[in-house]
């Protein structure tokens, strides 16, 4: 069934898609590792992060900085995106060991606006507003690319590394003391879970692979600036992981290339796109509240609150 | 009278069926009780009666008036009064408040007058006007939430699992109070664990048994079934 | 390349793209009334060598990311033979790559950020580049204006950069000195008072405003509010009459430069603000101007090239003088524009030629 | 300059804290971020401003309608995009999306009806202005402070001593038990979302007066940096929406006119991490007592 | 060496004394009970023990090891386990999994063997989801286990909370309130499968309020009332002690 899957998607470049559409394809792959990963933070530990467009970003310019200044190979610039994204997820995660819940959520917020407007400002690093041009082509052992079938491949094997890797994690004890965490913190520290390190782990993974994707797209773009990394971008991939459903993998992809194609498709609608797009983000929310592939049941009263 | 009439009432949690069509009846006056294993669905039925759930067929009616699928605020202020199970207190707010909250569809006075006799009740909950519920030990937090439906002064008044992490010494003190806001007017439906304790305190019992009425009938005649004995009583004879 | 072949009536798509939704909103409105105005003009007087122009409208919501998206889909659409936009150097920069690699001309009205043409051979842009309008700016302020002392308000996106840093430059070469470099976010800022005050407390002669209008207007009301008199000089994006009607007496004084001025008794001009007026209902900016005369610009192009993707940016090099109403125009090697630049002082509630 | 740049800061400051009560209120209830709220701020201010302008009423008069209006659409956003998420027990950031379509929805609409461009925003009030230590106090900075510390007491007042106030806390904390005591929290919910609602206009009009001018897109951070300030007073808790606002104005001023003016929100946004962190309840919000 | 041992516990709030001065020992394979009146300081003693306050004064040891003020999941490491008086259940999660949490101490593969899905962490794997359904077999909620813990009733949520304490294997096990909400004749099992407990060398320290319960099955009971211990014995002095009779047990015991 998966083997089935993946040789499908391997065949799609060769299915003779307009540029146009490889282009929302590819976007959508981004956007499924960005929800993926924050998946695993707002899903399953319970974290709301309005801040994981800073993890995506920093992961973008750690890499395009890298390959600009360094020409260096994108497998170890995306290595690089990503451990340096993990790296302020472990610094936000430690105040969760006094922070809950909306306080928390506004210090993630907090923490976007602040990367965004350094990166606004840091002229001598950033470049500002007018931000980095010229990023250069992947190259990952000597083979450059930049043709949209190979950014195609490549952002699949992101995915599927991406999902693996989690898929894994939540499975395993790991996985279910961040669900336990996110059920009831007190019991789950009774159960000999230390709440600390866990939320610091889910912070710093789920960075990581915001990270990779940020990477991937600065190269894939070949131009970033702060624009692209702001609290709205934030709120796009949380609307991603709770329209496709908190806590299933398979859901919050979906609910990335939903929100990618939706204001594609209302393109054409110009300036009622937005407007319609308000709306559909309403309606949607209100038809499926759980989510595209969330659990329904997970609606259900509580017993005892 | 019949002051609460229960007739075919189903109620279910998504496909769970938890009750599978009772039919009950409080006369005015009485103290009723509801018995029956973990899972046999009191709690369910009470909560309906409130209107915290609405049942998907049958049909309630307080006071001759039918009350089927009507908002628990609307029902509260008919005169039903309930101590959920697990108490459900504010838990940031004072004791005081929680009790001035329990008497929010009365005036200020009435309001004064029924606290005194709460805290009569309850000295420890006097002793503790001013701590914030939360805080309060489990017991306390009962006594509270006991207090707190008794502040509404119903007609009808429902306790679902009262004597649940009291002491012993108020257990006692408890049903005494239960047995006189009934003579002072006040239907009682109890819903208790203890089975015991509670069909000696009822006038009537009913025993219900996975979501369906299994025995109605006096309080003294349930205490001497051999079913309930065997199945509720049974084991704590030897002592 | 061959040009698609082609009927005499099949109609010439052209693109125009700006932001139709965000808070940049207003400027793309421009983007589209000025050329729909300027199309249907053209197709009323029998189009292109016989064929209608036909425009599609696109939005991009000045945002890098959706620019490239959008760019990617007008490449595909073969039927597109040149794009008008976009609005800011960013989105223009963003999606100026795609738009080499697919041969299609991208002519932005509005970006003037130095490295946009540069991005490959087929950008085009219809403003003087802030390396030509910064230092006529600064020449104005000392020489005319005598105003040694100066303090500069920026808006911290790359037009505001590149603007003051043209001006700052030229100005310290004429001899005068910089008391205060204070930026601002655009669409974000809206309370400059702890900005006005710090730069009060330098004392300058004189404040150079590279903002747009609209921030412009909250500053010169902002200023009036702290009793803070003082001369303001801007750049030619505040031509536009929102400015005098949102901040009124408050901008009295200002200085601007400009190609575009609605006073100009061209002829040409004042029949464009006529149309535009009748059309809308209200007058036409600069953006509008130039939006204008660069799909003029191109649409002379096409009448020689035909619609090719490849000759019309051959032909739209050589295209010289064309007569517009922002002035005459001709691209350089660079394919920059160099217009020529007046002063305007705003006085009394009007944009008044001043040199 | 450091006076001037205080009262800057207030001033500033007292807009933000104006429409945090607004977010405070709607979050003591129902536990949630309404991030349509500064969209809603902005429906206040354009509101008025067609009333007053378009309309040509009086001002108080449109100033009057705007505020009802405003209200009315709180309580239809509860009920188109909220209410039916909470009979269904939704999570909470179901609503929370859903609150941020509806802003999205919004924003776009009065973008369409009203145009893009800036409005200029009639000064009503008489621009007379004190000199006080060399600083520069306008009458309106002393009227939108002063609305501000009357707003939170009499908020405050209402909230601890009122029944309505009661109950509206009642159904913040524990809603099944709220309806137990006979509180009809639909109602309290409504009246939230209308009172909420109604303060987003007065901010929203008090700020239109204040810059003169108005966009569609004013809301925006203004509704970022109204939640920041409720987060930071400690969210739910009146009084700290006040105190909270007050302090960012306050830090951006002294972080604009010292440090620099690029950073100033970036420098907000780090004072409030570094508060939460040292007192992760906020200002003036109570650690949740942790009883087990 | 005692196997639990408390010296002087004192915990204060604000002006409140809730535990005061309290001294209590354990030794292997005992089962005590702790009762007294509604507010006494039997909940806050055991949040001391598991770490949850920190106390006022006083010290706790176990095996010898002070363990007094250390972080909750450490003590459960040690092998401490409890359950809450307020029941604590994951509600979002099966009942399976909320024992299996319950493992989480004794389970220790790490984050390269989950991602590797390797030997080691499939054996891990099945072992815990064995020893996960032998718990739930034990208390009788085998049948329920892919239910989520939250559609249960009250009696059946207690049951599950024990069950997930005992998850821990661990050396003491804090049981608050077991009984409550439970009927007599489920109390009557609950007695029987604590006294199975002890069988297993398991040592249990008892709240309670269900006195056949307590009287039934615990060798020693401590008595506190507003904080202070006011008795100490066995069932049969307990039950005659007039102060305990008072204070706690009243005249229909
Ligand atoms: N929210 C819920 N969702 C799904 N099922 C539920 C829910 N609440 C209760 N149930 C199920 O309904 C049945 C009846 O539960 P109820 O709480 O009414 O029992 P009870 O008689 O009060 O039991 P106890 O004595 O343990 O309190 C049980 O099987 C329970 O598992
Ligand atoms: N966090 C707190 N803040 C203030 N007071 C508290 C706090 N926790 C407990 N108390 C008080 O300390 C006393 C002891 O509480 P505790 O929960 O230990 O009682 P308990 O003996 O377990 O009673 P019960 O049998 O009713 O559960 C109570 O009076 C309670 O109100
Ligand atoms: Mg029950
Ligand atoms: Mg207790």
């Amino acid at each position: 069934m998966i083997i089935l899957f993946i040789s499908f998607m391997t065949l799609i470049p060769f299915l003779g898609f307009s540029p146009y559409i490889m282009r929302i394809m590819i976007l959508s792959g981004i956007y499924i590792i960005l929800a993926l990963s924050l998946n695993l933070l707002t899903g399953f530990t319970g974290i709301v992060c309005l801040g994981h467009a800073a993890f995506y970003g920093i992961g973008a310019y750690t890499s395009a900085l890298l390959a600009i200044h360094f020409d260096l190979s994108f497998v170890f610039t995306a290595i690089a995106g990503g451990v340096v994204a993990a790296f302020f997820g472990l610094l936000l995660g430690l105040p969760t060991l006094r922070l809950n819940g909306t306080y928390l959520s506004m210090v993630t917020l907090g923490f976007c606006e602040i990367v965004r407007l350094v990166g606004l400002n840091w002229m001598s690093l950033t470049r500002g507003p007018m931000g980095l041009t010229g990023i250069p082509f992947p190259k990952i052992l000597g083979w450059v690319i930049d043709r949209d079938a190979e950014y195609f491949y490549l952002v699949l094997i992101l995915i599927i590394m991406t999902w693996v890797i989690l898929n894994n994690l939540i499975q395993s004890r790991a996985g279910i003391a961040l669900i336990a965490i996110r059920e009831d913190e007190v019991a789950a520290e009774a159960m000999g879970i230390n709440i600390l390190k866990y939320k610091v782990l889910a912070f710093a993974i789920s960075a990581f692979f915001a990270g990779i994707a940020g990477s991937f797209y600065a190269h894939y773009a070949s131009f970033i600036n702060p624009q692209s990394f702001t609290f709205d971008e934030s709120i796009q991939i949380l609307s991603m992981v709770i329209l496709g459903g908190m806590g299933s993998n398979l859901g919050v992809a979906l609910g990335a290339i939903v929100l990618v194609s939706v204001p594609e498709m209302l393109r054409g609608l110009q300036e009622y796109r937005m407007l319609i797009y308000g709306a559909v983000l309403v309606i949607m929310m209100l038809t499926r509240p759980q989510g595209i592939l969330g659990n329904p049941k997970a609606l259900k009263i509580p017993r005892n609150n | 009278m019949a002051i609460l009439k229960l007739t075919d009432v189903h109620i279910s949690y998504g496909n769970i069926k938890a009750v599978k069509g009772i039919n009950l009846e409080i006369n005015k006056g009485e103290i009723v009780t509801l018995i029956g294993s973990n899972g046999a669905g009191k709690t369910t039925t009470m909560n309906t009666i409130t209107g915290l759930l609405k049942p998907f067929k049958g049909k309630i009616e307080f006071k001759g008036r039918d009350i089927t699928g009507k908002n628990t605020s609307e029902i509260v202020k008919l005169g039903i009064s309930l101590a959920p199970e697990g108490r459900q207190v504010f838990p940031r707010m004072t004791v005081i408040e929680n009790l001035e909250l329990g008497g929010y569809t009365r005036t200020k006075s009435q309001i004064i007058e029924t606290l005194g006799e709460v805290f009569d009740l309850f000295p420890r909950l006097r002793e503790r006007k001013y701590q914030e519920a939360g805080t309060l030990s489990g017991g306390e937090q009962q006594m509270l939430a006991i207090g707190r439906a008794m502040m509404a002064r119903p007609e009808l008044l429902l306790l679902d699992e009262p004597s649940m992490g009291l002491a012993p010494i108020i257990v006692e003190l408890v049903l005494k109070a239960i047995k006189k806001i009934n003579k002072l007017g006040t239907t009682i439906l109890l819903v208790e664990q203890n089975a015991r304790m509670a069909l000696m305190t009822a006038d009537r019992g009913y025993l219900l048994e996975t979501g369906k009425i299994v025995m109605a009938a006096n309080a003294d005649i349930l205490l001497h079934s051999d079913k309930i004995i065997k199945a509720y009583l049974g084991e704590n004879k030897e002592d | 390349t061959s040009a698609p072949k082609q009927g005499k009536d099949e109609e010439i798509k052209i693109a125009v793209v700006g932001p139709m939704t965000g808070d940049s909103a207003q400027y793309g409105q421009s983007f589209k009334r000025a050329t729909e105005l300027m199309a249907s003009k053209v197709n009323e007087a029998g189009g292109v060598n016989g064929s209608p122009i036909k425009l599609e409208i696109v939005d991009d919501k000045n945002d890098a990311k959706e620019a490239t998206n959008v760019a990617q889909k007008l490449v595909s659409d073969e039927k597109i033979v040149g794009v008008i936009g976009h609005f800011s150097s960013t989105a223009s920069l963003a999606a100026a790559p795609i738009y080499q690699r697919a041969q299609l001309v991208e002519l932005s009205p509005t970006s003037s950020h130095p490295e946009f043409t540069k991005q490959g051979t087929y950008m085009f842009r219809n403003v003087n580049t802030q390396a030509i309008e910064g230092p006529i700016l600064a020449d104005f302020a000392v020489n005319d204006l005598k105003k040694k002392k100066i303090a500069v308000i920026y808006v911290n996106d790359d037009w505001g950069i590149t603007a003051k840093d043209n001006f700052i430059e030229a100005a310290e070469e004429l001899g005068a000195t910089i008391t205060a470099e204070e930026a601002f976010i655009g669409g974000q800022t809206r309370d400059f008072a702890p900005t006005i005050t710090k730069i009060k407390g330098t004392n300058p002669d004189l404040i150079f405003l590279a903002a747009m209008y609209s921030e412009t207007g909250m500053i010169a009301q902002q200023l009036e509010q702290l009793n803070y008199d003082v001369d303001l000089l801007g750049t030619s994006s505040l031509n536009n009459d929102q400015l005098i009607k949102l901040a009124g007496a408050a901008v009295d004084g200002l200085y601007l430069t400009n190609n575009y001025f609605p006073g100009n008794p061209d002829e040409k001009v004042q029949e464009f603000i006529e149309d535009y007026k009748e059309a809308y209902g209200v007058e036409p900016d600069q953006f509008a101007a130039v939006a204008y005369d660069s799909l003029g610009m191109m649409i002379e192009a096409l009448k020689t090239s035909g619609p090719d993707r490849v000759k019309l940016r051959d032909s739209l090099v050589d295209i010289k003088d064309y007569n517009g109403v922002t002035g005459k125009t001709t691209f350089n090697e660079n394919r920059d524009v160099m217009k020529d630049m007046i002063i305007m002082q705003i006085k009394e509630g009007k944009f008044t030629l001043y040199r | 300059m450091l006076f001037q740049q205080l009262i800057n800061g207030l001033t500033l400051g007292s807009t933000y804290a104006l429409t945090a009560v607004g977010y405070s209120m709607v979050f003591g209830i129902l536990g949630l971020v309404n991030f349509s709220h500064g969209s809603v701020y902005t429906v206040g201010a354009f509101l008025t401003l067609i009333f007053f302008t378009a309309l040509k009423f009086n001002f108080f008069v449109s100033f009057l309608l705007s505020i009802i209006l405003t209200g009315l659409l709180g309580i239809l956003i509860d009920r188109i995009s909220l209410y039916p998420l909470r009979k269904r027990n939704a999570p909470k950031v179901t609503s929370l999306i859903s609150t941020i379509g509806v802003s999205i929805f919004l924003q776009n609409l009065i973008m369409i009806t009203w145009g893009s461009e800036t409005k200029k925003f009639p000064l009503v009030i008489n621009r007379g202005s004190i000199n006080l230590f060399g600083a520069n106090i306008s009458t309106l900075q002393i009227m939108i402070f002063s609305m501000c510390i009357v707003l939170m007491v009499s908020l405050n007042i209402m909230i601890q001593k009122t029944r309505v106030g009661k109950a509206m806390r009642a159904t913040a904390q524990n809603s099944k038990a709220a309806m137990l005591m006979g509180i009809n929290i639909n109602a309290i919910i409504m009246i939230t979302f209308f009172m909420g609602s109604s303060l987003a206009s007065v901010a929203g009009t008090m700020v239109g007066m204040y810059y003169q001018t108005i966009d569609p897109y004013i809301g925006y951070m203004a509704g970022l940096k109204a939640f920041a300030a409720a987060v930071l007073g400690g969210i739910g808790v009146l009084p700290g929406a006040i105190v909270g606002g007050l302090s960012i104005g306050v830090i951006e001023a002294i972080a604009a006119g010292y440090l620099n003016a690029g950073y100033r929100d970036a420098i907000a946004f780090a004072v409030l991490v570094l508060m939460l962190i040292v007192k992760p309840s906020g200002l003036l919000g109570k650690q949740a007592s942790k009883k087990v | 060496m005692h196997k639990l041992q408390i010296q002087g516990l004192t915990k204060r709030f604000g002006g409140l004394t809730a535990v005061n001065n309290i001294d209590l020992h354990m030794d292997d394979n005992e089962i005590i009970g702790l009762i007294g009146p509604n507010g006494a300081g039997k909940t806050t003693l055991f949040n001391m023990i598991t770490g949850m306050y920190i106390p006022t004064s006083g010290k706790l040891f176990y095996q010898g090891q002070d363990i007094t003020g250390i972080k909750p999941y450490k003590i459960t490491d040690i092998g401490i386990a409890r359950t809450f008086q307020n029941i604590r259940l994951f509600l979002m999660m099966t009942v399976l999994e909320n024992v299996l949490i319950g493992l989480h101490t004794r389970t220790n593969t790490n984050l390269f063997d989950a991602i590797t899905k390797n030997k080691r962490y499939r054996n891990e794997e099945k072992t815990s989801h064995k020893r996960a359904i032998e718990i739930l077999e034990m208390v009788g909620l085998k049948e329920r286990k892919d239910e989520y813990s939250k559609n249960l009733s009250y009696g059946e949520q207690r049951k599950l909370e024990i069950a997930r304490a005992m998850a821990s294997n661990p050396g003491i096990l804090l049981l608050d309130e077991p009984a409550a909400g439970m009927n007599d004749n489920e109390t009557a099992e609950l007695t029987r499968f604590i006294k199975t407990l002890k069988n297993f060398g398991l040592t249990v320290l008892l709240i309670e309020h269900d006195m056949r319960l307590v009287m039934n099955i615990c060798e020693r009971i401590y008595v506190f009332d507003h904080g202070s211990k006011i008795a100490e014995g066995s069932p049969k002095e307990i039950q005659k002690n007039q102060q305990v009779i008072e204070a706690y047990l009243g005249k229909g015991a």
